[in-house]
């Protein structure tokens, strides 16, 4: 469960260009849960995404990990409750690579290497064996059947199986939470319904997803639990639809 | 332990790739990495296998040789000078040496015309060096003309040429009768060029030395263990000088790699986001970079050494002929005994790859230091 | 006598160094002063992020230092033919009066700056930067001494006059000789044996008894650092001696030379490793207490032991072969 | 086969070459050991004093020989025979150095 307290984002703080993009954000993430995060393009979605993904440090409030042990953090597996807030980037990105998984808007598949090694990127820190994460990363490539494609390079993919492939990438180090931000903004219709049948199944898994999107299909979708409506860096409303 | 390699492994994976992937820049930076560090090694190790082929060689030079200095140039010594050396208490034989040099206008080389007192040719008769036989095309049996002090060519017939292995000594040497030298530069009857003195024990060289030069002021004796010490220095001063100057090869090459290293490509720069939104952290970053110039380093470092040690020893450097052959028209030909030890490949380690890596460590943080969240705002 | 392949690569592994100490030294003084760990502040990021670089830069700087002590030994020993009466490194350091100042701070530099990796390597663990004031305290202490090692070097090297009369090593670690080297040797070689072996044994002993029960750090890191001292004093006074198998060459360097094998190399690493593994857990004992360290250090000083032990063991194993199997007896005391 | 373990393979197998060479060097010349000695007798028996490296001038060809003027003898002008001049300075003990 992750619970945020007070929360502050703003670039270039005491400069001429200052911009807050989160303002004082109280949130707790239901483990197990499906929540959105509805709101104009620039209402600090995004940025309220990279926070509790463990990608950047609030410049001040409160974030706290609680529920069944941190995974990726060393000795997590017996603390309770922990606050992430200053941790240093090293544990940060640790946690970072054991518990979230990211699906982006623009997929960010690196196009020089081949669609297989990009399954197996994010787990290379790891220090798992090779072998390892190349079975792991193969099933995965199977199960959202773009096995074939395993050694072509990305840029021969078309959009839905790009997305896949980003979603397998996504689940290599088998994460317990998966972040998307604005993940069908590049998909049609059949395909945004085709990624909710695959967010459904992460559910049933009993995985933690959290979306920011304005698409109507995923904010409307009977499989969401809750529904965060944000503007201009605040919440307005935070409820669990029926 | 195995957790650590496979991390190790992996990331070097990535960096193997990344390098592939950008062939035209890391290529060229191969190449001229490789470069400076075959130039540097094979200045070092021709220096260090010359010097030590002089030590070898030049053991055998005489313990003390003895010159008469005339208003600072050097002049015959009277042959009475034997007598009153010989006395001087240690000093085993005293033999007087004839030599000097001769320039043939023709090929426009210079010979050291020489009276050994060991097998003396006979008269009319010469041994050359096969350096002046290759220069002069001729072999055993034929005739070589050597013009007099007066003008007239004499011909002495070649009995012999020295052996080729020792061309480093011998190369531009003309041995004749000493009856024949002394005609052919009018050396004056009881003088000779200077005189080798054969002290038997080591220790008393410097005092026997430092006698003669109190008994005949004008004289200057020599001893063994500074004609060995010039060849210790002929190269390192100059030796250094080289590498001075190819001290400002590898500085331009420094920073020729601080601006490969820097000069990211957008693409490079997307791609270093995406690594650090999907889980890589700075340190897995920095070590990516480091990789990235681990391989390029040991790849230019082992290929430039291995060039170079081929270069010298099995072309005994035939790329530097040209430079260390300057004006001379006769250029021994010599092969090298090998000698090269951990410690030279050292000093090349500190003078390429050290800077190298150094140059490489501000840029590679900078391009690590991106945002993990970067990637998700572009 | 700059100019000579291998003293060109000491200046510039030096100057390497001296910049890149300087620069981390003043990120290093910034951080102590502006750093506060709670704050999510631009500049307490940026900061965070300079971290990186410093350890990055000091990790290669340290290491060079490190090399570069065994190449400021070799090449010194490479030009003793340089100068007449000099037989091995000892004659070519006494050359000019900075020879073994240098060599003494590469010494101290080499230590400190193997604890500094030390403290980096545990800090590093801690998931709150906890080490972070003392490390670049330590950096403070120990970056003007590698400035003023590498600007002394550059004086003994251009200071280099080949041909200049220096006395040798015999004369230099002699019996009779005043001044450190002469006494270290003039040590008594029984007493000296039995306070080596007795020191070996002691930190052996405390070694294990600190793997088991976790108890007597700081008694083990004394141990192991006396012992250091008293193999450095021993090496002159008896271990050389049977290496040379001659009652009166006391030379620490000559043991590095071919004809002996390099076993000199073997010995100085091993004791020099040790050396810094056993003080390394010393220095790491203050901070047990730290939340964020509570399982950090433990487990790294129980990696550092067994580094001492091993390396120690290694070092007392290679004298005593000496010792046995070479044809020199020491008699009831010295010879004269 | 992962691009890491072609890369070791490179790298061991020039560690390989080379540690060869370096062998060669120090046991493989032994015939050129012969020839060393050989010359070194050669020397001897002539009683040379001076590697023939740079034949172009006197103080080129027997720097541990000439005096301390040669290099301005060869006429009132002479420039320094470059490069060989450059390699072969005059020995540090004619430079009457303290």
């Amino acid at each position: 469960m992750i619970a945020l307290h007070d929360v502050t984002k703003s670039f270039h703080p005491g400069k001429e260009n200052q911009f807050t993009a989160v303002r004082n954000v109280g949130l707790t993430i239901a483990p197990g849960r499906l929540t959105v995060l509805k709101g104009p393009s620039g209402s600090g979605k995004t940025t309220l995404l990279t926070l509790i993904g463990c990608m950047a440090r609030p410049t001040s409030g409160r974030i706290v990990l609680s529920g069944g042990g941190i995974a990726g953090f060393p000795g997590g597996e017996e603390i309770r409750e922990l606050e992430i807030t200053s941790l240093p980037e090293r544990f940060l990105a640790g946690i970072r690579r054991a518990t979230f998984g990211f699906i982006f808007q623009h997929f960010n598949l690196l196009r020089g290497i081949s669609v297989l090694e990009n399954v197996m990127l994010p787990a290379y820190p790891t220090g798992e064996r090779h072998g390892e994460i190349r079975r792991r990363a193969a099933e995965l490539l199977t199960v959202f059947d773009v096995a074939r494609h395993a050694h072509a390079r990305v840029d021969r993919l078309s959009g839905g199986e790009a997305q896949r492939v980003a979603i397998a990438r996504a689940l290599i180090n088998r994460p317990s939470v998966i972040v998307a931000d604005e993940p069908t903004a590049h998909l049609d219709t059949d395909l945004s319904r085709g990624f909710m049948e695959i967010v459904g199944s992460f559910k049933s898994d009993g995985k933690t997803v959290l979306i920011a999107s304005h698409d109507p299909i995923v904010c409307d979708s009977s499989r969401v639990d809750t529904v965060v409506e944000m503007r201009d860096g605040r919440i307005l409303r935070s409820g669990s639809t029926p | 332990m195995n957790r650590f390699v496979e991390r190790h492994r992996s990331i070097l994976d990535f960096a193997l790739s990344s390098l592939l992937r950008r062939k035209g820049k890391n290529i060229s930076l191969w190449v001229v990495y490789t470069l400076i560090v075959f130039l540097i090694a094979a200045i070092v190790f021709y220096t260090h296998a010359l010097k030590r082929e002089a030590a070898m060689i030049l053991q055998g030079a005489p313990d003390i040789v003895v010159q008469k200095m005339v208003a600072g140039r050097q002049d015959l010594v009277p042959v009475g000078y034997v007598g009153k050396i010989a006395a001087i208490r240690g000093v085993g034989a005293v033999r007087p040496r004839l030599w000097g040099y001769y320039y043939d206008a023709v090929t426009g080389a210079n010979y050291t015309l020489m009276a050994p007192d060991g097998s003396l040719p006979g008269p009319g008769t010469a041994d050359i060096g096969s350096g002046v036989a290759r220069t002069l095309r001729v072999v055993e049996g034929d005739f070589l003309p050597i013009r007099a002090v007066d003008g007239v060519p004499t011909l002495f017939q070649v009995r012999k040429v020295l052996p080729y292995a020792s061309e480093l000594a011998t190369s531009d040497l003309i041995l004749l009768s000493e009856d024949d030298l002394r005609a052919l530069f009018a050396f004056p009857r009881g003088f000779a060029t200077d005189l080798a003195v054969t002290v038997e024990n080591p220790a008393e060289r410097a005092t026997v030395a430092a006698k003669i030069a109190a008994q005949f002021p004008e004289s200057r004796p020599i001893l063994n263990s500074e004609i060995l010490r010039t060849y210790d220095s002929i190269f390192d001063w100059r030796g250094g000088m080289m590498v001075v100057m190819l001290g400002v090869a590898v500085f331009s090459f420094v920073i020729f790699a601080w601006d490969k290293a820097t000069g990211l490509s957008a693409e490079e720069r997307r791609e270093i986001g995406i690594l650090k939104s999907v889980g890589w952290e700075t340190g897995d970053v920095l070590l990516l970079k480091f990789w990235e110039g681990a391989a390029i380093s040991l790849a230019a470092f082992l290929c430039g050494v291995i060039l170079a040690y081929v270069q010298v020893f099995f072309f005994s450097a035939s790329l530097f002929e040209p430079a260390l052959k300057g004006w001379a028209v006769l250029y021994p030909r010599f092969k090298l005994v090998p000698d090269v030890d951990p410690y030279q490949l050292a000093v090349l380690f500190f003078l390429t790859v050290v800077p190298y890596t150094v140059a490489t460590i501000i840029p590679s943080w900078r391009a690590a230091t991106v945002d993990p969240d970067a990637a998700m705002r572009s | 006598m700059t100019l000579h392949p291998a003293v060109l690569a000491l200046l510039v592994a030096s100057l390497l160094t001296g910049g890149m100490v300087l620069y981390a030294g003043w990120y290093g003084a910034r951080i102590l002063l502006q750093w506060e760990i709670g704050s999510g502040s631009e500049r307490q990021l940026e900061l965070e992020r300079r971290t990186y670089l410093i350890s990055t830069l000091l990790s290669v700087a340290f290491v060079l230092q490190i090399l570069s002590l065994f190449l400021y030994v070799f090449t010194a020993d490479r030009l003793h033919g340089m100068f007449s009466g000099a037989m091995c490194a000892a004659g070519t350091l006494n050359v000019n009066g900075f020879g073994y100042p240098v060599l003494l701070l590469k010494i101290v530099t080499f230590l400190l700056a193997g604890l500094w990796l030390v403290v980096n390597h545990a800090d590093t663990r801690g998931y709150d930067y906890p080490l972070i004031k003392p490390k670049y305290a330590l950096l403070l202490v120990l970056g003007p001494l590698v400035l003023v090692e590498g600007y002394l070097q550059y004086r003994y090297f251009a200071g280099l006059h080949p041909d200049v009369i220096t006395s040798c090593c015999g004369s230099l670690f002699g019996q009779g000789q005043k001044g450190i080297g002469g006494d270290l040797a003039a040590l008594p070689a029984g007493p000296m044996e039995g306070a080596f072996y007795g020191g070996m044994a002691a930190t052996i002993a405390c070694g294990l008894r600190f793997r088991r029960t976790g108890r007597g750090g700081y008694l083990f890191s004394a141990a192991s650092t006396t012992t250091f001292v008293v193999a450095v004093g021993s090496i002159l006074s008896f271990i050389c001696l049977y290496i040379y198998e001659l009652p009166t060459h006391h030379c620490p360097f000559c043991i590095l030379q071919k004809e002996y094998g390099y076993v000199g190399y073997v010995l100085y690493i091993a004791l020099f490793g040790g050396g810094v593994a056993g003080m390394g857990v010393g220095v790491l004992m203050p901070f047990r207490g730290r939340a964020s360290m509570a399982r950090v250090v433990p487990a790294l000083q129980h990696r550092l032991v067994a580094a001492t032990l091993v390396l120690y063991l290694l070092f007392t194993l290679v004298v005593s072969y000496r010792m046995l199997f070479s044809s020199f007896r020491m008699t009831a005391g010295p010879t004269p | 086969m992962r691009k890491s373990t072609v890369f070791s393979l490179f790298t061991l197998g020039n560690a390989i070459l080379l540690a060869l060479l370096l062998l060669y060097g120090r046991y493989g010349s032994g015939e050129a050991g012969a020839v060393q000695e050989a010359s070194r007798n050669l020397v001897r028996e002539l009683q040379l004093t001076d590697l023939c490296l740079f034949t172009e001038a006197r103080y080129t060809r027997h720097p541990s020989m000439a005096d301390l003027h040669s290099a301005f003898q060869d006429h009132p002008m002479a420039l320094e025979h470059f490069p060989s001049g450059s390699m072969v300075s005059p020995p540090r003990f004619r430079r009457g150095r303290p």
